[in-house]
This record gives structure tokens, C-alpha cells and sequence, in this order.
């Protein structure tokens, strides 16, 4: 009766066990939640991003709820790379779960330093965050494509990691930028990152976050996120991780439907600690009760209309 | 002013963990979150409920100033300050003031709704431990937790100084508030003071008129305490801890240091998760000389006052 | 103790007596909403998009729920400005409201031929519509800055009235847009108009709308349009119609203080019949209890961190 | 398979309105949203809940066919048909079909729960009138009503049957569902049909073996019905309503058109509204050859056969 399940990918060169990711930003370099998961469960995880200097992040208050959803401006508050690669990454090694990378810069020359450390290292997947709404240029790069060919190209040559490009969703065409991503380089595109929201405190009138502004994740944006995954699952020849809002395994086959490789799950592990661990148990039932033996089988399944 | 009903607490301490002032614990039982179940809620006066939630896990393990994460109406949840632990009857309390929607929604409970309880979280308070500091101090008289509250702040403080109490510290509480009538749990502090609750308004309606700040500038010359001599005598060991509004935590902690005592605050931010994973709830804290930011749900709440007021 | 309070604002050109107008395509020509609200008390009506042709609209399913919000695929069904002319807008005059007309089109001409029928006629404001996301061509105007000029400035050619340009929140700058709406010649912005989203049954793994994407309106995407807003308000010296998830009172006051002279309200009159009244209730009340005697003053009052 | 208490439905139609099959009438009250409470809510069979509401205003002034749409945990409203009414108690029941999140939240809703009813919606059916017709098919015989009916499109078609059988109709239904164990509502069914109701289930369990199409078709030969005898018999006025998924809808209407029985469909459609304003319910329909887009939930959802079907 009970149908035995496959729940691996391929994200371009990449095999996963399963296609659940931990978003970057919501899942720390893992070391918090090994107190109530088994992180080897896990499809991997995206690691908070990492710069080449430490970073402090912003002032608080650094989030604001919002209507299904939430801000966030924390500011890419990271230990930096040197203590990154001395104190996390071991963690991380140890820990045996699949390692995505998330790294952060305000220059070209930045992204290149973080992925040349990387290279040589355990990391399996380097991410580049090009669309952090949270610090001053963040925005720059992820929203012109020239940019995001050039930073993915100039990346590309310093190491043979699978790059994913995280692509930030305030833009008039994520197609163009998934397909500057691939002109770069890339073996997969990132979508998405957080659209730029504000929230105000109509009494003080003031911005909620000190930051003023800052981005908004969580089920709120997942119709936007489903949008851009199908969009460029339809015109970019490239393996997408999809993510934004995914708060269930009905999500996920949503995105993988649209055209998701693999997926990532941010807010959704900041309200249920064991959002992760439920719904890969509940992938693998829904694909036992949908007679689906793949779950990759899935991807860009959606039928238009 | 209603005062709560102590009964499900067992005067004698039997069955509370003893081991509190051993400095507060990481849960390592493998969980976190707890489907629990209100036990009851009642108002306390006009904006403030009590809210007793069923929950044993949390009641067994948690520590003065650690607090819970409830879910609620709205897309987050909303953390409180554990007020109260039974930890027999497996049972939590916490004090809540209306805000906005999260807590409106909460205060309304009815017994029997169900709860996801994300705790205990944080770092508590670091009680003064009889055994050890009546030594150092040499004067064979227990060591004096002073609590320092005012606002959401109390409510925490209310389960430090029972704690204390059970394990034979002296303890004394200020309290301030805006107006006589926004006075509550007044006779739930009184019975887990030892050595005095004093109370303050704003407008003077009852006890001290002025802030927590005022009436701690007043404490030597309070009655029951011999004018101009501390609520510590002298040579005594006294730790301060305080919760509240951040200029009363400020007040506090300037109070302590022309003192000497150790003072420790609870600080609140706004937070997304509660448990470490999304540095949302980031404070400034100094740490040998240094800024860091620190998570208030993580590494906090409670921090020792220097480190978040350096001189 | 009760302090009379002016509720009345100036965009532009036009007094309205208070800042709650019905949003377009959310509130038809007022003719449903009279039998339960006196429309006289409104702000005014932005009435459903006229075209110069009649539309069908697009196929059902047109409306899928997502997490505090809805999405539309509606597809400017109306009936053509020659029905229009002959029978709804005489309605509207007789019922006395303040009338905005959103209109749309294909063409540069289509808007300009629009717009002068319309320019003898009682309505009061045009909305020229640039960014409808459920028609062919409808986001290709509002994504383009010189189009957006274009159209704004051939439109400003042949009529005297008020032009309220109403753009699209799928750009990757809105300032860009509203700035070009600004060059045309508009007398405002109106801010936002639908977020493109997709929702998908993953059971019969299809879109829901049979237009498979559609707008994504509601509460979900406030943070998004209240940043907008803001953004215009700080960067381009053209009155804002700010709309985009307003449900209460409340919500009006961020969107004044972030920079809207007056707002539209969409979605909420569709779960709530009576949401504009009472929004109007609210409002007069919170300013009595705030104290402030003109509502208009707080027009762009956010201070930033 | 659970009866419907019809205790409070007054057998002699007293404080009914008498005025059904004028039509229906839009809300002129200048009232569309009520604050209502659930009075109970109980399950009929696996998957089917009954839920009763008090909503004095709805209760007095729905038609057969009209529909509620509720508030519940969802952001949207749940349209639900209304498929019995008590305008003395101000009672109006619904069938709820477990389908996602909002019916799910509404079946689980405990007596006092407050909900939002926007009401009565929509045009419903319109009932043959005994008066008239009787006198223009000079038959002498009461014109008869038959419902068609499936899945959730069952319960609508209760009230109809109820207040064409209170005006002197006759009425008979068909319903069809999957198996025997998911039969609902038989004998609240039973108790409105003078002329008969049938049953047909998918697997043969019980009744006709066989969809409502099926069931139609073999209307004629049916036990009380003479072989070869239509349900009208000859000469006198039928009028066919149906109720349930499109192709049933379908069926209803072409076994209608060949018998040349006037037919009435009611649609379904997601809606955001339910009440006019924003044309997210548009459904095709044709009329005078052209084919428009009208609203399900304003110009229907009961529309007749022929222009939802056109030939
Ligand atoms: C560690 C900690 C312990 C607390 N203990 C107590 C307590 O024992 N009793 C009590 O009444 N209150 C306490 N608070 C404050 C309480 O969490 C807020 O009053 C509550 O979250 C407000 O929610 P709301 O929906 O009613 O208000 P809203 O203002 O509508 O809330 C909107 C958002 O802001 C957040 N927020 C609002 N005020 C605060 C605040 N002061 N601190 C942190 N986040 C805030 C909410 O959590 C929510 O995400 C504590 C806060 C923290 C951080
Ligand atoms: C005029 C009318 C009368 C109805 N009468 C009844 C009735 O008497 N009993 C009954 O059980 N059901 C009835 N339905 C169907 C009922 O509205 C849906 O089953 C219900 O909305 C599903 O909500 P959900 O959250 O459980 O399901 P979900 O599928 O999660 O709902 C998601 C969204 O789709 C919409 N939706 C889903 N199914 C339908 C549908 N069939 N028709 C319209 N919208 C839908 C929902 O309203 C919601 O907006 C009626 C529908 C209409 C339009
Ligand atoms: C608190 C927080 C911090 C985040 N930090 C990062 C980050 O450092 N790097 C990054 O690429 N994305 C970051 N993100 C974005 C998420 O990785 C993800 O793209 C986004 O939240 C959408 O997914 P979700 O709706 O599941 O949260 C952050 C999101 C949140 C909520
Ligand atoms: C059902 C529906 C139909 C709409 N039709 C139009 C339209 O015809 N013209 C237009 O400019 N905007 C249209 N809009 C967009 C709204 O006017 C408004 O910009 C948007 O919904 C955001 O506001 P809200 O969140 O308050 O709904 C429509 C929105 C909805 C929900
Ligand atoms: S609230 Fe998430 S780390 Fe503190
Ligand atoms: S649902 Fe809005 S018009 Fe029908």
C-alpha cells in the first residue's frame, strides 16, 4: 500500500535529498535549531548571508508584522568572513547537512573575494544575495541586469561551486534578470527575495523600522513569488529555487508545479520551529496518497490555461 | 486591583525546582513548541489580564525572566514574561496589558482554547543564591533581591521574587504606576516581599508620588526602613533587578551603580521568532568595550544593566 | 469637547469632502452599493474602467483567494464608452457623487479618444488606468516611463480635467513612473494598482484564474504600496492617490501621513458593504481624539529615522 | 444519514411569507450585513454539517435559491445557499459540504459563535404559482416542482421544495450521490415531496444505480408512477429546478428541453464579493443570442436552463 516515495532533486549539478531548503536569514548557520531538529533531515540549508567585514546589521525595532506576512531590516548583521570560515563553517561541516552559502557584498570585487574563500571549502552551494532591500546598495545590483551578468560572471571564474543567483523581486522583469544571471553563469536562480515594504506607527508617526523601510516575506507575497518562478520557469532555461510565503507541502507543490527545482522556507521556521520537519513528512504523504512516485516529476507540471 | 489567587502554588516550595539560581538553561528536551491549553483568564483592572495557560513542559523547566511565545489572532506571535508557575499542577500564568490586537485577543481567552507555546525562551534572571553570597558577605543575614518594575514589566518580577523567596533570599519590590486605580497584583507582590513592596504613582493616588525612579531615590527613608539607612544595612548583599519601561530601567540601573549592587534589566524588542533563528530582535549591547548586538530573545532578555547602560 | 473636524482634502486641482474614494473595479458605477449606502457620503466613486469598445472580460474563474488578499482576473468587463455615456454615467450625475472616471485602452488613441468624450461631460477627474495586469497590453504603458509621458501628455491635450495617472507597483521604480506621469502632465498618481500574482490548484495543478495570472490586492500588499507612496512623496512634487489594502480608518492615516493627499479603497468594500462609511466614521472620530482639527495636515507628516 | 429536525419550521406556513413565487425581491432594507450567531451545528454525515444561524432579517425576507455569504477564518467570505428557513424563530440553515479551510472552519462552529452574514443574495428560483397556472393548464391538478439535485447543490433545493409544497405545489425530487453511507437529508427530503423523491447513488447502493441523469431518465418508470407515464401527467405544468455540479446541470437541462419543462439552473462561481460589486463571479450566459458575462452572484445564481445551455 504504501507507495515508496522519492523525494530528491537535481538543482542543476546539485542532488538534494528532498527538495526543502531553509531560506537565508531565517535559519542562522543552523547552530540554534540543532536543539530541536535534526538538521540532517533537512534538504539543506541557505546560511545566513556572509560579508567580508563583520556586520552589526541595522537599529532596532528590525521587524514589523504585517498582514500575513512580515518586515524585516535586519541589515545583513553577520560575524564576517574571517570568523565565518574559523567558527561556522566547521559547525556547519560537522553538522553534515547540505550547505548553501549566501554571501553579500557592496562590490564586485566583494562577491569575488567571499566565493574565492569559498571555493576550497565544504560549502556545496554559494548563493549570491543580490537583492537585499536592507542595505544601501543591495537593491543596485539585483535590479539592473548588466550588474547581475557582470558580479555572476566575475564569480563564476574564481570557483567551480554551483552558483545560485538570488534575485530580488522589485523589478519591472524577473525574466530579464534570471536571464542575465545565466548569461553570467549561474547554475540556478534564487526567487525570492523579499519585496521593499514599509509600515508605519500611525500614533508616532513614524516608520515601524528603524531602517524605514525593509522586506517583506511570508505568505502575503506568495501569489507574487509564484508569479516570477513561472515566468522565468516559462522563458530562462534555468533550474529555479522557489520561495516566498511556502508555510506548507501544498506550497511547495505549488512551486514546484510553477517551475521550482527545490525550494526554500524562511518565515514559515520563525512561527512553527518544526516548519521544516512537518512538511517534508507531509510531502512525502501527499506524494503516497497522489500515487506520485518522483516528487521532481513534478517541476513546471503547472498547465496553463 | 484583584489580587491572584496564589492557592495553586504550594507555600511549602515542595515540587518547585530548587536548582533556579543555578543560572537559567537552554530547553535540550529536543522541543520547543507545546500545544497547550488556557486554564482560565481574568481581568485584573481596566487593561490588564491574567492569563493561566496549561502547559507542563514549560512550567516544569522554565526560569524566572524567561518568557513563551503564544500564538495568537495574528500573523505572529506574541511573547509574555512568565508571571507565575505551578509547576505541580503544571500550569503557567502570565500578566498581560492590552495593546493592540495580538493581546486583545488573548485577554479574551476562554478556558479550554487551544495554544501553541513556544518555551521557555531566553535568558532569565541570575537570583542571589542564600547558601553562597550570606557566606561572602560575612553578615549572616540572607542576601536582598530588589525588584524594580513598572508597566508589562512587573508581571515577570512577580515570579523572580516568589522563587527567591522559596529559596530564602529577602526579597523587596517597587512598583510604580500611573494612578491609584491602574494598581494590580499589589497584594500578590506583598505576600513574596519579605522586606517591604513599596508603591508609586504618578499622581500620587497611592504610595510615593512619582516614578519608580522617584521612590527608589526614597527607598532609605521609607517606613519600616530607619531613615537614611539602605534597605540593604550595611555590608549586605544586595541585587537589583528591574523590568519595564527603558527610562525606569535606565533609572534603575543608575541607582544600583552609585551603589554598588548588581543590577540586571529585562529589555523587550520587537521580535519575529523568539528562539535565535532570525536576529530580528537585535538591542546594543556593550561587552568589554565593544557594541554588539545581541538577540533580546536568545542571549536576553535579561542582561546586566552595564552592558546595556555603559557609563 | 467635541471638536469639529475637517475631513475635506485638495489634490491637485479638486476638493473632495473627505479623502475615502472608491477604488476602481471594486465599486462599478455606485448602482449596487445605493441600496445599502448613501454615496453622497464618499469621498467620490472611481468607477469601473470604461473602454471605448464593449469588454467581455476574461473567462471564470476570475478571483482566487491567497493569504490576506485576493487576486482578480476580471479584465476590464464594461460596457463600452458609447453605453457608458448614454446610461451609466447619467446615473452617476443623478446620484450626485464626486466622480472619478478610470479609463483604459489598447492605444495611445483609444486613451485620447476617451478621454475627450469625456471631457463635456460631469465626471470630475479622469484616472487614466495604465496598469491593468489582466489585459494583453495592459502593463506595457504603465511599465514604461516614456510611454507613461506619452500617454499622459496626448490625454492632457484634449481635455481641461483633472488627470489622475494611475500606475502599476511592477516596476522597478515606481519614482521613475510617477515622474514621467508628471511630465505628461498629470494633476496626480494614483498608488497602486495590483501586484501580478498566480495562484495554483495543485490538485488539478492548474492556475485558478483562468487567465492563469491575475492582480493581487488587498491587505497583503499594504507594506508594498504604503512604500510606494512614500517613495513618490519624497522624490516627485505631484499629489498621490494612495491606495492598496486599506481596510480601516487607521490605514488611511499612514497612507496620508506617508504622503497620499487622499486614497482609494478597493478590496475591503468587497468583504465589508459598509467599509467606506464606517472608515469615514472612524476617521472623524480618531481626530477628535488626536486633536486634529484639518485631516489634510497630515498629509506627508512621516518622520523618517 | 441524519434527519433534519423540522421542528421549528411551523407545518402550517403560518408566519411564512406567502409571497415566494412573486419573485424575488433585491434587499430594499438599506441593510446587507448582519451580525448573526450560530444557534448549532451538527453533522450529517461524513464530510456534511447542518448549520443553523439566527439572523432574524435573512430569515424574513430570503427566497427559495438566495444564498448567504459567512464570514469565517478565511480572508474571504464561504457563499452557502440557503437551504432552510424559520422566519417565526429567525432561524436559517445551511448544508455545509467539507471542501478547504473556510467550510472546514464554519463546520466546526459552536453554538454562539458570532458570524457576519451578508444576505439574502442573489435571485432565486423562481416556484411555480398554484393559482395561475393551475387555471391556464386546466388540468384541475397543482403544478408540479422537480428538483434535481447533487453534492452541495442538494440543500438550496430544500427550500424550494419546502415553499412550493407550504404554496399548494407539488413537488418531487431527484438526487443523486456517491454511495448509500453518503445519503443526506433523505427524509427531510421525503417530507416536502408529495410526488415522490428518488434517489440514485453512483455504485447502486441505494436507489437508482447511476448519476441524477440517469435517475431522470428512468423518471417514468418508477414505482407510484405508472409505466410510460410522465411524472406531470399529461398536460399539466412542470417545472424543473437543479441544483449541483455542471454536468448534472447540464443533464437537468436537455431531459427539461426535450420534455419542453421550463428549467432553472442555479450556478456556482468563486466570488469575491457576493453581492455585485466587482464581477469576479461572471458566468456566460446568452441571451437573445448574444452571450454576456452576468453575475452568479447578482443576475443568478439562478439562471434558466436555456441560456446557460444554449442549443
Ligand atoms: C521578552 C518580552 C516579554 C514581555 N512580557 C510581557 C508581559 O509579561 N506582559 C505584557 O503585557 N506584555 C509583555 N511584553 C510586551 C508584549 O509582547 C506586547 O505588548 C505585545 O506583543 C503587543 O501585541 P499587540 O498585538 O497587542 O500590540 P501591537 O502593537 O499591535 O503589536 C504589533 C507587533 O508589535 C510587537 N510589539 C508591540 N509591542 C511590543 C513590545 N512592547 N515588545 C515587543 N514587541 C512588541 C508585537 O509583538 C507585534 O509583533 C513582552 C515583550 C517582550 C519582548
Ligand atoms: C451561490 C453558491 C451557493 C453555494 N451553496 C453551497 C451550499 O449550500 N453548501 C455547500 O456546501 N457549498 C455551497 N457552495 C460552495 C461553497 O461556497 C464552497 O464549497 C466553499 O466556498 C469552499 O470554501 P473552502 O474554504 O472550504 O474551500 P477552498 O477550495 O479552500 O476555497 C478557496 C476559495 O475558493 C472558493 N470556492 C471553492 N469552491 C467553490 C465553489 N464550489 N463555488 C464557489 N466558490 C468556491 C471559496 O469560496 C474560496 O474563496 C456554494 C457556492 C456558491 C457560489
Ligand atoms: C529575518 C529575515 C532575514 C533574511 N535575511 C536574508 C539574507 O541574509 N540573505 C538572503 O538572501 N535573504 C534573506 N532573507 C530573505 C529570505 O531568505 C527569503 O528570500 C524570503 O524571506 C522569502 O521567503 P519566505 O516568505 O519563506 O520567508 C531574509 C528574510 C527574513 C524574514
Ligand atoms: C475586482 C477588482 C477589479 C479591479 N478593477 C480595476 C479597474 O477596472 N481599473 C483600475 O484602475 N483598477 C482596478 N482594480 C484595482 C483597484 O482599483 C486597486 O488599485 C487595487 O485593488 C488596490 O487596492 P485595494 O487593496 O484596496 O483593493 C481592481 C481591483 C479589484 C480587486
Ligand atoms: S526574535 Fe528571532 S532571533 Fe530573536
Ligand atoms: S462576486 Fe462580486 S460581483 Fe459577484
Amino acid at each position: 500500500m504504501s507507495l515508496s516515495v522519492d523525494l530528491s532533486v537535481q538543482v542543476g549539478p546539485s542532488r538534494l535529498k528532498n527538495p526543502v531548503v531553509a531560506a537565508s536569514g531565517t535559519f542562522g548557520f543552523g547552530r540554534e535549531a540543532q536543539a530541536f531538529m535534526d538538521l540532517k533531515r533537512l534538504g539543506g540549508i541557505s546560511a545566513k548571508a556572509v560579508t567580508v567585514e563583520p556586520r552589526l546589521g541595522n537599529l532596532p525595532p528590525r521587524t514589523a508584522e504585517t498582514a500575513s506576512g512580515l518586515l524585516n531590516s535586519v541589515g545583513l548583521q553577520n560575524p564576517g568572513l574571517q570568523h565565518y570560515l574559523a567558527h561556522e563553517l566547521p559547525f556547519m561541516q560537522s553538522a553534515g547537512f547540505f550547505i548553501v552559502q549566501n554571501i553579500a557584498g557592496d562590490t564586485v570585487e566583494d562577491y569575488v573575494q567571499l566565493a574565492e574563500a569559498l571555493d576550497q571549502t565544504a560549502v556545496q552551494v554559494i548563493e549570491l544575495n543580490l537583492s537585499c532591500p536592507n542595505v544601501k546598495h543591495g537593491l543596485s545590483f539585483g535590479a539592473k541586469p548588466p550588474l547581475i551578468r557582470e558580479v555572476t560572471a566575475a564569480v563564476r571564474k574564481v570557483t567551480t561551486k554551483p552558483l545560485w543567483v538570488k534575485l530580488t523581486p522589485n523589478v519591472t522583469s524577473i525574466a530579464e534578470a534570471a536571464q542575465a544571471a545565466r548569461e553570467g553563469g549561474a547554475d540556478a536562480v534564487s526567487l525570492i527575495n523579499t519585496l521593499l515594504g514599509l509600515a508605519i506607527d500611525w500614533r508616532s508617526r513614524r516608520p515601524i523600522l528603524h531602517n524605514n523601510t525593509g522586506g517583506l516575506s511570508g505568505p502575503a507575497v506568495k501569489p507574487v513569488a509564484l508569479r516570477m518562478v513561472n515566468e522565468v520557469y516559462r522563458t530562462v532555461d534555468l533550474p529555479i529555487v522557489g520561495m516566498g510565503g511556502i508555510m506548507t507541502a501544498e506550497d511547495v507543490l505549488e512551486f514546484m508545479l510553477a517551475g521550482a527545482s527545490c525550494v526554500q522556507v524562511g518565515t514559515a521556521n520563525l512561527l512553527h520551529p518544526q516548519a521544516m520537519p512537518q512538511i517534508i513528512r507531509d510531502l512525502e504523504r501527499l506524494c503516497q496518497e497522489q500515487g506520485i512516485a518522483r516528487l521532481s516529476q513534478l517541476v513546471g507540471q503547472l498547465q496553463l490555461w | 486591583m484583584t489580587q491572584v489567587n496564589q492557592s495553586q502554588l504550594r507555600p511549602d516550595g515542595a515540587g518547585l525546582n530548587q536548582a533556579t539560581g543555578s543560572g537559567p538553561l537552554k530547553a535540550t528536551s529536543g522541543q520547543l513548541e507545546y500545544a497547550a491549553e488556557v486554564v482560565s483568564c481574568h481581568q485584573l483592572n481596566a487593561g490588564t489580564y491574567w492569563l493561566q495557560i496549561y502547559c507542563p513542559a514549560v512550567a516544569l523547566s522554565c526560569q524566572p525572566g524567561q518568557f513563551v511565545n503564544l500564538s495568537c489572532s495574528q500573523f505572529l506571535r506574541r511573547p509574555f514574561g512568565v508571571a507565575q508557575v505551578d509547576r505541580a499542577a503544571g500550569i503557567i500564568a502570565i500578566g498581560i496589558q492590552l495593546k493592540g490586537q495580538g493581546s486583545a485577543d488573548l485577554a479574551a481567552s476562554r478556558p479550554g482554547r487551544a495554544l501553541s507555546v513556544l518555551g521557555p525562551l531566553g535568558q532569565g534572571f541570575t537570583l542571589p543564591q542564600p547558601g553562597t553570597e550570606q557566606l561572602s558577605s560575612g553578615s549572616g543575614q540572607p542576601p536582598l533581591l530588589l525588584a524594580a518594575g513598572g508597566g508589562s514589566g512587573l508581571f515577570p518580577l512577580l515570579f523572580a521574587l516568589h522563587e527567591a523567596r522559596l529559596q530564602g533570599c529577602r526579597t523587596a519590590a517597587v512598583l510604580g504606576f500611573r494612578s491609584r486605580d491602574r494598581v494590580v497584583l499589589a497584594d500578590s507582590f506583598r505576600a513574596v516581599c519579605s522586606d517591604g513592596l513599596t508603591l508609586a504613582t504618578d499622581d500620587g493616588s497611592l504610595g510615593v508620588r512619582g516614578t519608580v525612579a522617584t521612590a527608589l531615590a526614597q527607598l532609605e527613608l521609607l517606613p519600616g526602613e530607619p531613615e537614611g539607612q539602605n534597605v540593604a544595612r550595611a555590608g549586605q548583599a544586595v541585587t537589583v533587578i528591574a523590568c519595564g519601561p527603558k527610562p525606569m530601567l535606565a533609572a534603575a540601573a543608575s541607582w544600583s551603580r552609585s551603589r554598588q549592587y548588581p543590577c540586571q534589566v529585562s529589555l523587550e524588542e520587537r521580535m519575529a521568532c523568539g528562539f535565535g533563528l532570525c536576529r530580528t530582535c537585535a538591542c546594543q549591547i556593550t561587552r568589554e568595550g565593544r557594541t554588539e548586538m545581541l538577540r533580546v530573545c536568545y542571549e536576553g532578555p535579561v542582561f546586566n544593566a552595564e552592558e546595556v547602560f555603559p557609563e
